[in-house]
């Protein structure tokens, strides 16, 4: 009968109104300054960069230098300029690090790309979004301090992806020993012997050896 | 007349006419007329500008819950100052007028419409003691002077010189001509059976109870029921609320004849928007639910004006509950359901009415031939106007959904 | 001779002269509104209070609507809304006779003797109205009704477009 | 001046603006409202003998004017059906062009 339509659509608005009073279900706003989003573990927003010692962020950075996130990066919004000296990292191997190391956050578009080339595990997205500042030019370039946040920070941002990396990282850590060891016990047992077959590595491992 | 009525009264019920006494008792003989007048001309402003601030923020409040949102509510306690913030905002925006505009008719618009709004609640009887004018003519005179807020908005329309907002002047003019005849029909039964066209007279006749707790409000007769929900729908669009809001259907005309308006005339047309839907219903409490009458005698020691403001709410209320509810109509079927839905059932409204005005002697099992009569005069002729409305619409299959 | 009157008279002529003179068919057809409202405005000086509500929902709520839609309808493009002004020799004989009529029609106001007005207005209730009209002027209301019903069936089949087979005959 | 012939003189002058509208514009809308404004007029003056001179019966003057009301809407509503036939026909609304009827 004409009308039933329209007194059901009223019933369901009115359901609607009751409901959002005590239904949370219903009432599924966030009033957003004072209440959070709770995000989503893949939420990514803006890289960073990953330092294994938070009492001493800039001593323990994971970055290297290799410049392969500069170059990759679509917008060219990284910028990178090598130190001249080197400085042991995280297992104790000299290596260079990044003396400049600035993002221009007005020009990165997310896309994640310096994260995925990234051998060393030193740059992972962030999920910061409240990112307005009132100056245009130098609060938009975040600088080497600015993007350094400790391994525990990643860890609560990105749980699943922070152990996959640590667990890959103490194994690369490990395997690396073991080749040392080898070698350094090979060198002890035959050092006229041609050089023993090294223990399979993973590829990641390979590469920094290779690069310097 | 008053003074008479007035000293039965309780206190509570006589406190408006003794606040005007005493104001106006302090003025010399010859001034109290006009004062008087003055006095009810503020309080009538007042009051129904407050109504129309906070009802902004009511509707906007109730949309809110009603689509899983809190709706305003930074602005001071419970966003209570929003409608504050909102007329300043309104006042200090800049006013901007097209450069093909008619300036003199583009300004005239809102304020005539604001203006003629204004006029309908002069007649309204908001209380016992409550009226502003006592005319012979009441209804006759709130509609005349509802009609020319037709004409504000064709005027506005056309002289924004903007394709849409004549486009929406067009529709406008169509919309409340077709709607006004319904309107006034379905008021017609109201006056044949209470006999005058006083407001005054009209609340009264629906005054005292039947077995001691059904009142003799109209709306609780079939021909009044009927009557009411019709004049309602009408109402709904007269005063271009949705479902009816053609006008200034946002998807399609961008905002109809108010495209052009900015700032405080934009505010002025919204305002009178808001004074229009007051007042239609405030006509249809007057007209239908027993105006300022309490619904039970027991209750009748809470002031007659508290009533008329709940009952008036409770309208309110569920013009704002429809328009969170329906889509909007199209333009044909709007006047389909003008014209031949509206008006036809308006007419056996009518002729229902005058049946139960001349049964009225009937008693005993007579009675019950008078209702059962008078329920099927309402109820036949919807459900066989309604299959016909929507006959091929309705139950539809969705080729793609 | 009040006040009220004078201000009245003005505003009723004032706005039907303006609408005389003005180019745009709009602005006539709505200084006319205000001329209509004027007269609405004397039948409530006058204590006919029925009689100017109905002129406004009459002349204000419903035939402006119909004019503005006959207006709105019947262009082609905003500027043929701008009448041509009259021609002078055909203004100039519609003034002279419109002069020779108000003058004729004047002498004779003032060269009958009327009698003296009567100080109150007739007694007209909206009730009493209501049962002359349904009484004494019964066959004249039911005449009107079929006048009303008649023009408005005759406005329809005279507005309503012809049909297309029609129109190839023809 | 008495009231009634004040209001009878108003009444002569709303008629004769009517009358200049009607005879001086071209425009048939136009020429329908001063026609219109004419029998405002005449309603004006039965409202003015109604109040302002004794004799008729009390409600006479008033009912008429209903009576006139009335008619006039109709006689409006068939006008600017003509008036839109018209412009049908010749595309323009200028009386001095509608003389198809002369043969």
């Amino acid at each position: 009968m004409l009308g039933s339509g329209i007194l059901q659509g009223l019933l369901v608005t009115a359901k609607n109104f009751v409901g959002s009073f005590h239904d949370p279900a219903r009432y599924t706003t966030l009033e957003y300054p004072e209440v959070k989003p709770a995000l989503p573990e893949a939420y990514r927003n803006f890289p960073f960069l990953v330092c294994d010692n938070a009492t001493d962020p800039l001593g323990t950075l994971r970055c290297v230098a290799c410049q392969i996130c500069e170059k990759e990066c679509p917008p060219q919004c990284i910028y990178i300029e090598k130190s001249r000296d080197k400085k042991p990292d995280a297992t104790g191997k000299p290596q260079i690090y990044p003396a400049v190391f600035a993002i221009d956050t007005s020009v990165c578009m997310s896309c994640q790309i310096c994260v995925e080339v990234c051998p060393f595990d030193a740059i992972k997205m962030d999920q910061v979004f409240e990112v307005a500042t009132t100056d245009r030019y130098a609060a938009l370039l975040l600088d080497r301090g600015q993007l350094t946040k400790p391994n525990t920070y990643f860890h609560t941002i990105h749980p699943t992806e922070a152990a996959e990396v640590d667990a890959r990282l103490a194994a690369d850590r490990q395997a690396a020993e073991e080749k040392a060891r080898v070698a350094a016990l090979a060198k002890a047992k035959a050092p006229a012997a041609p050089q023993a077959p090294a223990a399979p590595v993973a590829k990641r491992d390979q590469t920094p050896e290779s690069a310097p | 007349m008053i003074a008479a009525a007035l000293t039965t009264d309780s206190f509570l019920e006589r406190l408006p006419v003794l606040a005007r006494d005493t104001v106006t008792g302090r003025l010399p003989e010859s001034w109290r007329w006009m004062a008087g007048s003055l006095l009810e001309i503020i309080a009538i402003l007042a009051g129904f500008g407050l109504l129309f601030a906070y009802l902004t923020l009511a509707e906007r409040k109730i949309l809110g819950r009603i689509q899983n949102r809190p709706g305003p509510n930074r602005t001071g306690w419970f966003g209570l100052l929003q409608p504050f913030a909102d007329g300043v905002k309104a006042l200090t925006k800049e006013d901007v007028v097209p450069a093909g505009a008619d300036r003199v008719l583009h300004f005239l618009a809102p304020v005539v419409l604001v203006a003629v709004s204004l006029l309908g609640f002069a007649v309204l009887p908001f209380g016992r003691h409550l009226v502003a004018v006592e005319l012979d003519t009441a209804v006759l005179y709130f509609f005349a002077a509802g009609t020319a807020t037709e004409l504000a908005v064709f005027m506005a329309g056309w002289a924004s010189h903007n394709k849409y907002s004549l486009l929406a002047a067009m529709r406008a003019l169509a919309q409340l001509i077709s709607y006004e005849l319904p309107l006034l029909l379905s008021v017609v039964p109201v006056v044949l059976v209470a006999g005058t066209l006083s407001t005054t007279k009209i609340v009264a006749a629906q005054g005292g109870w039947s077995l001691g707790f059904v009142p003799h409000w109209h709306v609780f007769t079939p021909w009044g029921a009927a009557g009411f929900v019709l004049f309602m729908v009408a109402a709904l669009a007269e005063s271009n609320r949705s479902p009816f809001d053609l006008p200034e259907a946002e998807s399609e005309l961008i905002a109809g004849h108010l495209t052009e308006y900015s700032g405080f005339k934009y505010a002025l047309f919204f305002m009178a928007e808001y004074f229009g839907m007051c007042a239609l219903s405030g006509m249809a409490v007057t007209l239908f639910l027993g105006g300022w009458g309490a619904p039970l005698a027991q209750l009748e020691w809470i002031p007659s004006y508290a009533w008329f403001t709940a009952k008036l709410l409770v309208l309110l209320l569920g013009f704002i509950w429809i328009r969170a509810t329906l889509p909007r109509l199209r333009l044909d079927q709007l006047m389909k359901f003008a014209w031949k839905f509206l008006v036809p059932l308006t007419l056996l409204n009518l002729a229902n009415a005058a049946g139960w005005s001349l049964t009225a002697g009937w008693t005993g099992p007579l009675q019950l031939v008078r209702w059962a009569v008078a329920l099927a005069l309402v109820a036949v002729p919807f459900v066989v106007l309604g299959r016909t409305l929507s006959a091929g619409s309705a139950p539809r299959t969705y080729r793609f959904a | 001779m009040t006040f009220t009157f004078l201000i009245l008279a003005v505003i009723i002529l004032g706005s039907a002269l303006a609408a005389a003179l003005r180019p745009n068919l709009i602005h006539c057809a709505l200084l006319l509104v205000v001329s209509w409202l004027g007269v609405a405005g004397f039948y409530l000086w006058a204590g006919a209070e029925f009689v100017a509500f109905a002129q406004v929902l009459v002349y204000v709520g419903a035939l402006s609507m119909v004019v503005l839609f006959a207006v709105l309808l019947t262009r082609q493009s905003r500027a043929e809304l701008r009448v041509d002004a009259p021609e002078t020799r055909r203004a100039v004989w519609a003034v002279i006779a419109g002069v020779a009529v108000s003058g004729v029609i004047g002498a004779a106001v003032f060269a009958t003797k009327w009698d003296p007005a009567p100080v109150t207005a007739p007694e007209v209730t909206v009730r009493g109205l209501g049962l002359e009209l349904m009484g004494a002027h019964a066959a004249a209301l039911l005449l009107l009704g079929v006048l009303l019903t008649a023009a408005l069936l005759g406005a329809v089949v005279l507005a309503a477009p012809d049909r297309p087979e029609k129109e190839e005959k023809s | 001046m008495s009231p009634l012939q004040g209001c009878l003189l108003l009444s002569a002058a709303l008629f004769s603006v009517g009358l200049v509208i009607a005879l001086a514009r071209s425009n048939a809308i136009l020429v329908l409202l001063g026609i219109e404004l004419m029998l405002n007029a005449a309603n004006l003056n039965f409202i003015a003998f109604w109040r302002f001179h004794s004799g008729a019966a009390p409600a006479t003057g008033v009912i008429f004017v209903l009576f006139a009301i009335a008619v006039a809407a109709a006689e409006a509503a068939v006008g600017l059906a003509l008036v839109i036939a018209l412009y049908r026909h010749q595309k323009n609304l200028r009386l001095q062009e509608a003389t198809r009827l002369r043969g």
